[in-house]
């Protein structure tokens, strides 16, 4: 045997910390359109390459190119970067009400707007979502009303889960959007037992689970995996990696060498990598999962490449772990500019009717704001009735909640 | 009436109610084609097919998380934790999801699951095939907990659990899977055939969770217990000639607190029985309980019989296992009070 | 004597213990460069280097189970817990593994584990960041667990967990960080800096765990309290005029008992407070044991005065919390009867 | 998107049950010698296709072949043969002893033996084992006394664990086996653990682990995989694909389309597939991934495709779910038949050693059980004494544990 030195134990460190220079350069960005795309029967056998590549849509002039690039309408497109312009001027409100104490906390989603945007629209409106508190944009897409939405950030009189739940833990059966836990992970086995109900009930809906890059560390995103192989459950596994997790980054999540999709080879699944800034790569990659989870083929991995250019939330400062230009530095720039940039490419947008829009969304968004604060926000106390805190533990109260409930005198 | 051990009234709870609804699947680790390594799914897959009664991988969590999801579609699973003892690995599935998820949607969203866990010790199984774990789950509100003492009140409280549209832990107790076990493992065992409540009906019923049974009426102290317990504690009655009132709760969560309450306040005593670990088991809560409602009948301070704070020991699991000796101690000490 | 609060107290417990003993490692979510989301570790990474301070993947079952093969080999891990309601996926480690380990294998492994883990409410956390978990860990035999009130006690108490060779729980009320909270979110915040046991010796020194203390002698009334509790406990007892004695545990397991019954023996009365939901939380083990110990002294029910058996709802958060308009109601209760 | 048919739920039968042929025609078995042996500072990249291989040493004829045939000694082949037979003659002699009641459940490892012996042969004796419940053979190997392990299974006067084990849940320091646990897996994290304190004591002592294919679905081993890989542990993890797990066959823990190694693709670990019944081939790859994580270059996946020729335990009947005749069907044949002819084909061992070799065990087992059984067996109640049963739990017994034993009067 070799001899043997002394290793010490190694702990990932990022490329770059706060005083240093954000290393991007180092990233292998592959042009767009330079990955094929197989169809949707391929034997994942034949696909363990592709979680290595970077699947990417619009090349540096704005074109969509390569055999990803999805079929679909300049209408579709413009929805598309209507409901990210939307979710954005919804994120930047909602920080500055909780900059105003109107709540407590909150969480955006700037800079993966894509991710949440192009997903909705290649999922089928009824199509079962188990994301995570960065997905907003699903809701948004879907034609959810951001009041409703407002309103639960500000937990006042209107908010329909009666001010029990963090604000950005959204619940609406209704959008096929289920209800957002605290505890990270947990949603991902849960939309395979989804999937396997819907597939049990010969029923042609699907479901889609997102994860993050820290998250994916968790048990249940591997039972998730075991589980969706096991039983080919029709199910869209996403997995966002924005490479940081609070304060540490992707490395730290096992990302150090690796690809995120890449843990989708061992279970005998397609894993596809994607750059989640792209708009149109996201569509397809997501249109190209959810049509083999629908014609019975089984679940996909699909590793969103993206970047979380804000705050964890409003109770983080990312200056004190990363370099402050780092969200500038990156370099697969914004998802928003550059799906405008390709509709303007297409002639179906301009720079005016782009100012018009965000307008039109700012006013909206600062209208919608204001109704909501006009039924409560959080400091103001318009908080649901104390009575309902008893509610919904079970279906029907039990005999010590009834006597709790006495006990406050409600 | 036909005779049923355990495991039967179990499985012909399941054979019911899968005849009835569609929407109940049935899974865990060797439930499907084996049917269960208690044999309490045999026969299912055969009968209903692969997808309502199947296997599933080694994942306590993950199989949790699947009925969590299925749930939420409107299924209703029916799912095995293998033993008690395997149930941590699911916990927060358990607590922080299905526990939770009507509270946290406000009702959107339900989790109808029933989670048989078979439970206990007297099979020398050592330390992890014998623990008692419910008092973990009466903690955990959004949770009901059913543990039942004999066949008739197996069938009958799971197809109440099933129907159920709150998750519930439905604890069996491993012990008298096979007959009434009286807590003196050197006598021989009985079976169910000779006890009244091993009369099954073939035919769906249901008993109300959130009840406890009289297993024994007295006048002299009441006798809080369940699952095995209920049988040695009637021994204990039996052996001590205490004339002492026996409730079987069966539910432990919602509680039967009226029938506790009354029974205290007519007896003026009370020992509560259980195999878990002491601290902090469900007897403390009975106990809070108790002391809360029936301060000025308590004429002794009440007394827990449990297992001791170790955990469960292999070859002295007899010494560990809250016989009728300590039980009938107990008796006697508080009447002596 | 430097005024510290609590989190500082705790970061130089950490500190003291890396400096003294190279076995000793910190690991956990965020803990590593960023210095834990509570900031509890900040500069021990600069100060002790990469690879005794460091960032773990998110995956509470996964740093238990590291840390208990750490321990295994020999080493001291403490690790953190992010929120104590992230604790459960990691229940298995801990109730099957880490408080076990010494057990089945007769003292041949143990477990010399600290697991930090900050806990409660009053932050708007909601109900996965205001938990109080603490019961569950008091019924599992092989566990310590420990809460301490003040920064004093919380540099002492972590520096014995930290030494100690069994595997302890060691719960960090989030809401007394800053400050000894009163229970009255109206009012102004004070700060550790004014309270004298605010003031914290930079060197080493040790509280034994299992100690209780007299936070408050009284002569009417027992109150039993930990963490946050204490304080609000003291102010009741300021309000009311009630001359209680408040007892805070400081260790939930194993307990002072000779503390809580001579205290009980004296007043004849009991309040046991605790923001953890009631149902089989560590109050009900606390009035078993009172009535069990003090049966004859008591003049009155023990009261319970607990968090509502709900999820902690996070607008509605100060009519969940069992702030001193409810303890203070407990305190005329047991006066009155 | 194309058309929607109902599917139903995927749930995977196994190849046979009972009164089916068994069908082991379609597995592919690669000639032994074909797999290449990459350099152990190979970048994992490069040897993804490994994890689909099956590394096989031992040919037709008995020989060792190919780049995999470890330089063993004679002696070192004979010592892992007598370790094997021993294991063997150890099971036998401990089933037949349940079965006449002095003790309440076993669990043999027969058809499995290569596994923990070669094994055990490949790491240092100081090496760190955290094993399940079918690696007696490490015990045996590393020459710990079986008659230690008899009278645990026995829980006599003489059990260490003073009777609080379960039969074969053996625990030894001093052997390095770490205390094996009820619940499933979790030894595989706290083996990562284990090495991660070795890497940070720059100790040169590496960890090995051992998991089955059915638990290797729990979170645990997912844990293990990623701890593993971000701190770059010294540790081998091996999964024994037994192919069973109790009732339920390899395909419900996920291996229907794939291989278990292939889980290591994800994590950027190598992932090597051996024909666990090939003692050679079973000794080369673990001595590759023991030196691997000796030179701090980071942990290995194993998988050690093998059957379960017994019952899972004496708890079970095996003739319940799989054909009775699976066993004698196997085409990977026994360890110890292959390793004995190999030893004869070298001219190292012959008919009449072997036969005198079993005697001599055979005999040596049963003076050994003989010798146990006189310090008590379960049935005949010779358990430690009754206050032993509140010790351990702390290393210093508080006062309600104490009380607690005075309540039972001992
Ligand atoms: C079980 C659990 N552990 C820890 C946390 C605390 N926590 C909340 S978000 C977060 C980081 C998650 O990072 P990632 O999964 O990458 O998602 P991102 O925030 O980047 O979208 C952590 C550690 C939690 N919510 N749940
Ligand atoms: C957490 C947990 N769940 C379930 C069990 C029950 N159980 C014991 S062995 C076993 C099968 C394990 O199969 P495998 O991992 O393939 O190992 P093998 O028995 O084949 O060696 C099961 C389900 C357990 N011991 N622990
Ligand atoms: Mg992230
Ligand atoms: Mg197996």
């Amino acid at each position: 045997m070799r001899n043997t030195a002394p290793h010490g134990l190694h702990v990932p460190p990022p490329k770059a910390r706060p005083g240093e220079v954000s290393a991007f350069s180092a990233l292998a960005i592959p042009p767009a359109g330079s990955v094929r795309c197989p169809d949707i029967a391929v034997d994942p056998r034949d696909i363990r390459d592709l979680p290595y590549e970077l699947i990417r849509v619009l090349d540096e002039d704005h074109h969509a190119v390569g055999p990803w690039a999805p079929a679909v309408s300049p209408d579709l497109l413009r929805r598309g970067l209507r409901a990210m312009m939307l979710t954005r001027a919804y994120d930047e409100r909602m920080l500055k009400a909780q900059r105003q104490g109107k709540t407590s906390f909150y969480v955006k989603c700037t800079g993966e707007e894509a991710v949440a945007v192009a997903q909705a629209l290649a999922l089928r409106a009824d199509d079962m979502c188990f994301p995570t508190y960065r997905q907003q944009g699903l809701l948004i897409t879907r034609g959810w009303p951001i009041l409703d939405m407002m309103c639960q950030v500000f937990a006042n009189t209107r908010d329909r889960l009666k001010g029990r739940q963090l604000p950005v833990m959204y619940s609406s059966r209704e959008a096929g959007f289920f209800s957002i836990s605290g505890n990270l992970a947990t949603q991902t086995s849960q939309a395979v037992g989804w999937a396997m109900a819907a597939a049990y009930k010969n029923d042609p809906r699907i479901a889609a689970t997102w994860v993050g890059d820290g998250a994916s560390a968790e048990g249940d995103f591997h039972h998730a995996l075991t589980f969706a192989t096991v039983y080919q459950a029709p199910v869209v596994l996403n997995l966002v990696n924005n490479q940081w997790a609070i304060s540490s980054f992707q490395g730290i999540a096992g990302g150090e060498k690796t690809t995120f999709a890449a843990r989708a080879i061992g279970f005998a699944m397609p894993g596809l990598r994607v750059d989640g800034n792209d708009f149109l790569a996201v569509y397809a990659v997501t249109a190209w999962a959810a049509e083999r989870a629908r014609a019975g083929l089984g679940p996909t991995l699909i590793e969103l490449f993206t970047y979380r250019a804000s705050a964890h939330s409003t109770s983080d400062d990312p200056s004190k772990y990363r370099p402050a230009d780092e969200a500038a530095r990156w370099p697969l720039g914004d998802p928003i500019d550059r799906l405008k940039n390709h509709l303007i490419a297409l002639g179906e947008w301009s720079e005016d009717r782009d100012r018009a829009l965000q307008e039109e969304l700012t006013q909206m968004v600062a209208d919608t704001a204001k109704e909501a604060e006009s039924y409560g926000t959080l400091d103001k106390g318009a908080a649901p009735s104390v009575k309902t805190m008893f509610e919904d533990v079970y279906k029907e109260m039990p005999w010590h909640l009834r006597r709790q409930r006495q006990e406050l005198g409600v | 009436m036909p005779a049923m051990n355990m495991i039967q009234a179990v499985n012909s709870a399941m054979d019911t109610m899968l005849a009835r609804n569609p929407d109940i699947v049935i899974f865990g680790e060797d439930v499907g084609y084996f049917g269960g390594v208690f044999r309490a799914t045999e026969g299912l897959q055969r009968k209903y097919g692969l997808e309502r009664t199947f296997d599933t991988p080694i994942a306590e969590a993950g199989i949790l998380g699947v009925a969590v999801g299925m749930g939420a579609y409107g299924l209703r699973p029916v799912v095995e934790i293998q033993f008690a003892d395997y149930i941590y690995p699911a916990l927060d599935q358990l607590v922080s999801e299905a526990a939770r998820l009507r509270y946290r949607s406000a009702g959107e969203f339900i989790s109808p699951l029933t989670v048989r866990v078979p439970c206990g010790g007297g099979i020398f199984g050592g330390q992890t095939h014998s623990q008692s774990p419910e008092g973990i789950f009466t903690h955990v509100c959004g949770l009901k907990t059913v543990i039942p003492s004999n066949p008739y009140d197996a069938k009958g409280l799971l197809i109440s659990a099933i129907e159920d549209d709150d998750p519930v832990l439905f604890f069996e107790p491993k012990r008298l899977y096979n007959g009434p076990f009286d807590g003196h493992p050197e006598r021989p065992a009985t079976i169910w055939a000779n006890h009244p409540r091993g009369e099954v009906p073939e035919d769906y019923y249901a008993i109300p969770l959130g009840k406890a049974a009289i297993v024994r009426p007295g006048r002299d102290v009441t006798v809080l217990a369940y699952g095995t317990m209920v049988h040695v504690a009637e021994a204990a009655a039996a052996e001590t000639g205490i004339d002492a009132e026996i409730l079987d709760l069966r539910t432990l969560l919602p509680l039967d607190i009226d029938a506790v309450v009354a029974s205290v306040s007519k007896t003026g005593r009370c020992v509560i029985v259980h195999e878990a670990t002491r601290t902090s088991g469900f007897g403390a809560e009975l106990a809070a309980l108790v002391q809360e409602h029936c301060f000025y009948h308590l004429e002794a301070p009440i007394q827990r019989v449990t297992g001791w704070d170790t955990p469960y020991p292999y070859s002295l699991e007899w010494h560990y296992f809250p016989g009728p000796g300590r039980v009938g101690d107990a008796l006697r000490k508080v009447m002596e009070a």
